[in-house]
């Protein structure tokens, strides 16, 4: 990193403590804990686009599918929902899988012609037919137990920290499936292809109840680190708040807080020790000749398909892995939340701000971006209280501009977005 | 043991006929000059040789072996290498690393080496590089090597397009007009070199070139396409005597050859 | 000596690093052919971007027909009589080749069919090929595209960077017997060559640049019979 | 009669809402492709652009409206069109000037442009809805129906009905003009051509005589043309609220990539495409069938492809499919 | 003395078009509170709003995080989406001993969850408005709908209970299908549900997808008869969708008596617009946070959580929208009050609200009262 990069870090952190000193350590450290976070989710951005060129648009989607990895590993299992159908539904995912793997063969085995596309959709229509009689009614029977607060299988009952690299590895999988599939394209077509793909991702989620509990959410998910509420009764904190001068609950939630920030930040060094070390090696070299040229990339000899496949697993592995670790912070899995905008576009521009292509340009656009997004709501309202104070109390415009000072959070953000582009084009920290 | 056997070649694009049952033989250890018209189908009939376009129909063979519609890495590890006609450099890599990705095998590109064991891939990096800096020596442009390749001089980027072809040991090499916009006087070294790597390492070289003083320092033998097939082959003396090759290419020579005419 | 048609008079600059040109002048006049020569990296390219503005020059003048027009846009260089066919992209890849042609004549308004006749007269296959993209062409036909594309102006000064790249042996010779009837015309003709014996062959005057400074300035012929000149740039 | 019952039937569900909502993905769509084929980039503010000109045309339909103008039985927002326009083409310009010519300046990378519109976004957003407000605010007027299901079926006297909203009849005229003109524009005339070539290769152009100032200028002009039609004719046939435009941009996208980027004639039959897909694959076929059935024979089910559940999921399902036949869209398009 | 209380709501977001009504009427209430006098000795109460965004829970987080610990607020109104609160609640509200009142969010969860206290709503669970609507329908002799609910957890959990109960009651369903919110464009659902037929479609929705859907099926005649939950009811409703609106019969938590109207003219004289979704339910949040505080004594967030369900329930005095002054007055002598409020509050211990329902009938462009359920 160079002496602007420290610099802008530095800057960052002093961000970070005005926050704590002026507004309070509480929101000081959910801020950084979701930069934390997002700063993961860039890094996994940054590989696909930074190291490869890829343009993945579905950052969402396996966001989604590493929280989702955590009610399958932590909840508690529903042993009445499993009783009502959890075998038939199992069952029929099974059918449906062979399914496709059958037309798979088929593809494979039948010579090019009429007979062949025939077959496969024989297949696929026979498959489909013989899943879902198995698997509808499997479902209704889970979803109708205890329908307000059950209503799906629940998960394994392990431990949460377990659903993290889980969380990766079902990000991982679909990505394997959703590159084989879409990496031939180019460009912006890959982009709306993830793009939809993550969209069928997020409808699974919200409508398949049996296991996610769809729109109902999932809440009450075990934490990895002892909740406030509960460090309030220890002793240790108690005598912590005397000795710090602070009251117990907001002791409480600092600690809880630093326990979070604590486990992250070591996932995050760990990830960036790795991504540093590969991309100043002869693979970064090889990924950074694929990313300009392909066709040339080729002929000299790399196996761009498959180099490109590795990279969009990876990216999205950690996706994943960032999308795990929000929802065992959070406790919860909001299916109706996942919006392209915020855990999509978001990203990308902590990326490109960042500097794409540098690592730790993408963790410090993960940290900027996700400072501004939660801080300019404040600062939209002050500057539009601003603007008023010249004005006649009891005007309309006035009463008009400060009832929609709400609007300006958006605004704000715009114009932040904006200056940092103009004044650092090549992002924050750019790829050398 | 022909090097390279294309026969009956077939290239079209919608109802356009590049190359339109070419067949030819590269002999091995030979340098081949393969000329032709503007449009006669030369850098089609290398793409598909080096499995960038597939081909509508016909067959490749290297050493006996069929390579037809294999991609292009798999041909660049059975030792076939090319260059592009219009320069593919890597713009925002710097000029030595152009070179420096080209050696195959390097375990520095398996991630779990390049986690793990920074010694073993130090110790390549070392002599990768050493190998690079001599390329950059001999093409006369070690000055750029930290360039970016994106903004080096066209003639120079044609250079590291025949220099990534001298960073590994190579059966064949396809050049596509290397010499186009390369000075003349060192076009003449890179012609020696040729021949030196011919002679010394036993490459073979198919070399496209519409410059006949390089074409006859180099090459026999000759082949002359046009319409995508095979129009004339021979040494360079038998096609330039050659009618057909003289009116559909060679031409006579200029016609205002002094200004202000002397007639 | 009366300053000649066109002059890029000890030009400094170069892409906003060190500089590339070290006062470097090139001149040609009225109906006269100028040939550029040089090792690669010379600066060549950059000296003719300097002449057409699209390199902001440190020191030195661009002047035409004793006018300066150091501070002209290249599109009003355009407009004020000169053309260019740059070294490398220098075609609309996704137009038509007749596509391409007719924006060579963006800024004419009369009956540009003639001009367009001459240029398939010029380079037969394009005739051929004038429906389809350009971008599909092969590396010889995109290089007639270029230069016919710059010939559609119509200009009074055309500035070729290495026209002849790829070009087959009866294309070139067609070429520069074209390129000696445009000069008859009073067309000034400045080029760049790498083949460089054939063009200065039908050079007026030769420039040898060597890292980015006049290192030979003379005529054709004179340059020709120079045996260091012939050794160290032309190939022997 | 059965037969035309069924069509009907299928005609009012089906065809005619996904004729207008094509439509006016349509408009939206081009103007996408075309700010992507001249000035490269993925404009994500259209959405919220797309709405700051329905609320400029919004104002002056109020104003019209105050003023005691209208030309019923059209409604008078198609007399405000001209002042969305004019207001829009001056946002755009402005927003070209004070951000992306520096990037086109500095030759930026196309996704410093798009974030550069994500910036332009949001700022938009929030001046659309400090000046409108977030509510749902609708502006049609005159009459509301060509024909109405309740007058379509006593005319014809069928059991089936056909409504045609003057919205969605205006829509899909509008959209027929728009792209024959467009395609007249870009394909024929000189200004045109000149913009393809910019968008082929900048520099050359500049070496042609072209004024790129010029070119971008235009590109904007029409691109604030065809919003403010786009937007007017959706708020007119589904009323205006702000977030709604937002979230248009991911099907105009759609629209946009799957006809295959930067080719007009694309966007136009990638908008159908779209519009029939979340139209179609979810229709359920039953009232259809029973038509066409003989008698007696009753569809049990719904008969229906997928339920509606997975409605957004199938258009993108299709979308990913097509690009798998066709990599870079239905019309070859372009790759940045 | 100032005292802050939070108005966390979605301002930004898929909901945005309701939340700037719900913000103002809880202001309302506040400010009722504050120019009464005799709040706390003379206090005053300054709201103050964040974004909850209502999809974005780390956003919300934040935004809750410093409205407790950097402004200060004692207790706050809020949050608006299921999802959000729910977050709040856990991460933020609980640990920090912060009362909520949320005038919105009605799953089902939270009836159950554990909040310490912490958590209650003036917005009555779907569960029963479900059974009631149920009722309704199959009352007016319709036994065979269609259904349509958004598609988030208030219209699942509501669609839910109006099938259970309707169908036990004879009817039949022939098909039910969710909606998105902010789409535009519903003749796709409209397509399906009309092929499905019934005598009837029933909205569970909000006024834009569902005003929507429901101006969609009629006008291309798949439907004559609409029914609607609380969601829709509003006169932008009636703004948007005219004629097709007429004779729709629907429920919505309402006081029997004069609540809603106290409501309504309270409302009107201070500009802000009332006849919105859940500008009741906010009303009647901030109403009860600033009662409770009154009763505590003291604006501390731990006086308000202990205080919220005696000020809200019987036994004493009911007060209505626009009485508040006569609450605290009574509360300040060491009486005992009966929070009323404009949707007939009754706080069934933390996380759950009982009411009564109105059952209304658009007739004229009119909400007209059919009877209290
Ligand atoms: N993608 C394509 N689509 C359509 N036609 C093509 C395509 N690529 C090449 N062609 C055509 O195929 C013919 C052969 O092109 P090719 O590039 O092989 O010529 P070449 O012999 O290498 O010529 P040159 O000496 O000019 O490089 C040309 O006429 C060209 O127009
Ligand atoms: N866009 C650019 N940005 C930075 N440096 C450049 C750029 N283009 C060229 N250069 C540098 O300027 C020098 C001169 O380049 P130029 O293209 O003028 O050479 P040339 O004489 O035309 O060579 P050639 O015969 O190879 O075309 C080279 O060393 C090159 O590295
Ligand atoms: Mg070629
Ligand atoms: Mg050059």
């Amino acid at each position: 990193m160079t002496a602007r990069g420290y610099g802008l870090f530095a800057l960052m952190a002093l961000a970070l403590a005005c926050v704590g000193a002026f507004q309070s350590w509480q929101l000081a450290i959910t801020i950084l804990n979701m930069s934390l976070i997002s700063a993961i989710m860039a890094l996994g951005v940054n590989m696909q686009w930074g190291y490869a060129g890829l343009f993945n648009v579905g950052v969402m989607g396996f966001t989604a599918v590493g929280g989702l990895a955590v009610v399958l590993i932590a909840q508690p299992p529903v042993p009445e929902a499993w009783a009502a159908g959890g075998a038939s539904a199992l069952l029929g995912l099974m059918l449906g899988v062979a399914s496709i793997l059958a037309a798979v063969v088929v593809y494979k085995r039948l010579p090019k012609g009429r007979l062949r596309g025939l077959a496969i959709i024989g297949v696929l229509v026979a498959g489909y037919l013989v899943t879902s009689a198995v698997f509808g009614p499997a479902t209704k029977a889970i979803e109708a137990v205890n329908p307000a607060s059950e209503g799906y299988l629940g998960g394994l009952g392990l431990p949460v920290v377990l659903a993290w690299p889980v969380g990766a590895l079902f990000a991982a999988g679909v990505a394997w499936v959703v590159g084989k599939v879409s990496l031939g394209l180019r460009s912006d077509y890959l982009a709306i292809a993830t793009l939809g793909i993550s969209e069928i991702v997020i409808a699974v989620l919200k409508f398949e109840g049996w296991m996610s509990r769809g729109v109902n959410n999932v809440s009450g998910i075990d934490r990895p680190v002892t909740r406030p509420v509960e460090l309030q009764a220890a002793p240790w904190v108690q005598s912590l708040a005397e000795t710090l001068g602070w009251s117990v609950s907001q002791t409480a939630s600092v600690v809880s807080g630093l326990g979070y920030a604590g486990l992250f930040a070591l996932v995050l060094a760990v990830l960036i020790w790795l991504s540093e070390r590969a991309w100043n090696s002869p693979w970064g070299r090889m990924m950074r000749a694929i990313r300009d040229n392909e066709v040339s990339a080729r002929a000299m000899g790399k196996n761009v398909t498959q180099r490109h496949l590795a990279i969009f697993v990876l990216g999205s592995a950690v996706c994943g892995l960032a999308g795990a670790m929000m929802v065992s912070m959070d406790g919860q899995l909001t299916p109706g939340s996942y919006e392209p905008l915020r855990f999509t576009f978001l990203i990308w521009v902590m990326v490109i701000v960042g500097g794409s292509g540098n690592n730790w340009g993408a963790v410090l656009g993960g940290f900027v971006i996700w400072f501004l997004w939660v801080q300019v709501e404040p600062a939209g309202r002050w500057f539009m209280e601003l603007v008023t104070s010249g004005m006649a109390d009891g005007s309309d415009l006035k009463a008009h501009l400060l009832s929609s000072a709400s609007y300006m959070r958006l605004l704000t953000m715009g114009v932040a977005l904006l200056l940092m582009l103009r004044f650092a084009p090549r992002g924050l920290i750019p790829e050398r | 043991m022909s090097m390279i056997r294309v026969e009956n070649l077939h290239k079209h694009f919608g109802g356009f006929h590049a190359v339109d049952g070419a067949t030819l033989e590269i002999a091995e250890g030979s340098i081949t000059g393969l000329i032709g018209p503007n449009g006669a189908g030369k850098t089609t009939l290398f793409n598909v040789i080096a499995g960038v376009l597939p081909p509508t129909s016909g067959t490749v063979t290297m050493l006996g072996d069929s390579i037809t519609g294999l991609p292009p890495h798999e041909l660049f590890h059975k030792g076939l290498l090319r260059t592009f006609q219009i320069a593919h450099e890597f713009h925002s890599m710097s000029v030595r690393e152009n070179l420096m990705m080209v050696p195959p095998r390097q375990s520095g590109e398996n991630l779990w080496d390049a986690w793990f064991k920074g010694g073993k891939v130090a110790q390549e990096e070392a002599a990768i590089r050493k190998r690079a800096d001599e390329v950059l020596e001999f093409l006369t442009i070690d000055h750029i090597a930290d360039e970016k390749a994106g903004q080096i001089s066209g003639g120079q980027k044609k250079l590291l397009e025949l220099g990534r072809t001298m960073m590994t040991d190579a059966k064949v090499v396809f050049l596509d007009e290397v010499g186009a916009g390369v000075n003349r006087t060192l076009l003449n070294t890179i012609a020696d070199a040729i021949v030196r790597l011919n002679r010394e390492k036993g490459y073979t070289f198919v070399v496209i070139e519409h410059d006949m003083d390089f074409i006859g320092r180099i090459c026999d033998p000759v082949i002359c396409m046009a319409e995508g097939k095979v129009l004339a082959e021979g040494t360079l003396d038998q096609i330039k005597a050659n009618e057909a090759v003289i009116e559909a290419y060679l031409g006579t020579g200029l016609k205002n050859k002094v200004k202000d005419g002397v007639a | 000596m009366a300053e000649p048609f066109l002059i890029g008079d000890a030009m400094s600059g170069g892409y906003g690093g060190a500089d590339i040109l070290h006062s470097c002048t090139i001149a040609v006049e009225k109906g006269e052919i100028a040939v550029i020569v040089g090792p690669n990296g010379a600066g060549k390219s950059t000296a003719m971007k300097a002449v057409f503005g699209m390199l902001k020059l440190r020191e030195g003048a661009v002047r035409l027909a004793g006018e300066d027009i150091t501070a002209l846009t290249p599109q009003a260089r355009v407009a004020k009589g000169m053309g260019f066919v740059p070294q490398t992209s220098n075609i609309f890849p996704s137009m038509t080749v007749e596509e391409n042609l007719e924006m060579g004549a963006f800024i004419r308004r009369d009956n540009i069919r003639t001009t367009m006749e001459q240029v398939y007269a010029l380079f037969p296959i394009l005739r051929d090929k004038r429906g389809q993209a350009a971008g599909e062409l092969s590396g010889g036909q995109r290089q007639q595209v270029a230069v016919g594309r710059a010939l559609m102006t119509q200009p009074k000064v055309l500035m070729l960077d290495e026209p002849t790249a790829g070009v087959s042996p009866i294309v070139m010779d067609e070429l520069f017997d074209r390129i000696i009837e445009i000069a008859r015309t009073g067309i000034s003709i400045l080029m760049v060559e790498q083949n460089a014996r054939q063009a200065l062959e039908i050079a007026d005057k030769g420039y040898v640049l060597v890292q980015g400074a006049n290192r030979y300035t003379d005529t054709g012929a004179a340059l020709l019979a120079d045996p260091d000149v012939r050794k160290s740039f032309l190939g022997g | 009669m059965e037969f035309l019952n069924a069509f009907i039937s299928l005609s009012n569900f089906m065809l005619i809402p996904a004729l207008a909502y094509g439509s006016q993905l349509a408009l939206g769509a081009l103007g996408i492709t075309l700010i992507y084929s001249i000035l490269r980039f993925a404009h994500f503010a259209h959405g919220d652009t797309m709405a700051l000109g329905t609320a400029a045309v919004i104002g002056g339909t109020f104003a019209l409206q105050g003023a005691g103008i209208s030309i019923a039985p059209l409604p008078t927002a198609l007399l405000a069109i001209p002042l969305g326009v004019v207001a829009m083409v001056i946002y755009l310009l402005a927003a070209d000037r004070l951000v992306y010519r520096y990037y086109r300046r500095v030759r930026a990378k196309p996704m410093i442009f798009v974030m550069a519109s994500l910036g332009v976004m949001f700022v938009t957003n929030g001046i659309t809805r400090l000046f409108m407000g977030v509510g749902e605010t609708r502006f049609e007027d005159g009459a509301r129906f060509v024909f109405s299901v309740r007058d379509f079926r006593e005319f014809t006297g069928l059991a089936e009905g056909l409504a045609l909203r003057n919205a969605q009849a205006i829509t899909i005229i509008t959209a027929l003009v728009v792209m024959v003109a467009l395609f007249w524009f870009l394909n024929r005339t000189r200004a045109g051509k000149s913009m393809r070539a910019y968008s082929d290769n900048e520099d050359l152009a500049l070496l042609s005589g072209i004024n790129p100032e010029r070119v971008v200028t235009i590109t904007w002009v029409i691109t604030g043309i065809l919003l403010v039609l786009a937007g007017t004719l959706y708020g007119l046939d589904k009323g205006f609220r702000a977030f709604n435009y937002f979230q248009l941009l991911l099907p105009m996208f759609a629209a946009a990539i799957l006809g295959g980027l930067g080719n007009p004639l694309g966007a136009i039959v990638g908008a159908y495409v779209v519009a029939l897909a979340e139209m179609g694959v979810t229709f359920a076929w039953r009232r259809v069938a029973s038509y066409l059935l003989p008698d007696g024979i009753e569809p049990s089910g719904m008969v229906q492809l997928l339920p509606v559940d997975y409605k957004f999921a199938v258009t993108f399902m299709i979308l990913v499919i097509v690009l798998l036949f066709r990599p870079t869209g239905i019309f070859k398009g372009k790759v940045l | 003395q100032e005292v802050k209380m939070g108005v966390l709501l979605g301002y930004t977001g898929p909901i945005e078009d309701i939340t700037p009504y719900m913000a103002d009427s809880a202001e309302l209430a506040m400010k009722e509170v504050s120019d009464s006098g005799l709040f706390l000795d003379g206090a005053t109460i300054t709201p103050v709003r964040a974004d909850s965004t209502c999809v974005d829970s780390s956003a919300a987080q934040a935004a809750a995080e410093r409205l407790i610990s950097s402004d200060g607020i004692v207790a706050m109104v809020g949050a608006d989406c299921s999802g959000v609160t729910m977050a709040v609640l856990q991460n933020v509200a609980m640990s920090a001993g912060v009362p909520m009142i949320s005038p919105s969010a009605t799953s089902p969860a939270f009836t159950t969850t554990e909040s310490n206290g912490m958590f209650f709503r003036t917005a009555p669970s779907d569960a029963r408005q479900g059974v009631i609507l149920a009722d309704i329908v199959l009352e007016r002799g319709f036994n065979s709908v269609a259904l349509t609910h958004t598609n988030n957890d208030y219209g699942s959990g509501f669609a839910t209970a109006f099938a259970e109960a309707y169908t036990a009651g004879g009817g039949t369903i022939t098909t039910t299908v969710p909606h998105e919110e902010a789409k535009g464009d519903y003749s796709a659902e409209v397509g399906t549900l009309a092929s499905a037929g019934g005598d009837a479609l029933v909205i569970l929705g909000y006024t834009d997808g569902g005003g929507s859907t429901l101006r969609t099926a009629y006008e291309l005649g798949a439907f004559e008869q609409f029914f609607m939950g609380d969601g829709m009811y509003g006169d932008a409703l009636i703004a948007n969708t005219g004629e097709a609106l007429e004779g729709t019969v629907g429920t919505i938590p309402w006081a029997q008596g004069d609540g809603a109207e106290a409501f309504a003219a309270v409302a009107e004289a201070a500009g802000v617009r009332a006849d919105s979704s859940y500008t009741r339910e906010s009303y009647d949040a901030a109403a009860i946070l600033a009662l409770a505080a009154q009763a505590a004594g003291e604006a501390t967030p731990e006086g308000i959580a202990a205080n919220i369900l005696a000020v809200a329930n019987a036994p004493g005095e009911p007060i209505l929208p626009g009485e508040l002054a006569k609450g605290l007055e009574i509360l300040a002598n060491g009486g005992d009050i009966d929070y009323v409020g404009a949707t007939n509050v009754e706080l069934v211990g933390p996380g759950e609200a009982a009411g009564s329902f109105r059952e209304y009938i658009v007739e004229d462009g009119e909400y007209k009262t059919v009877k209290f359920h």
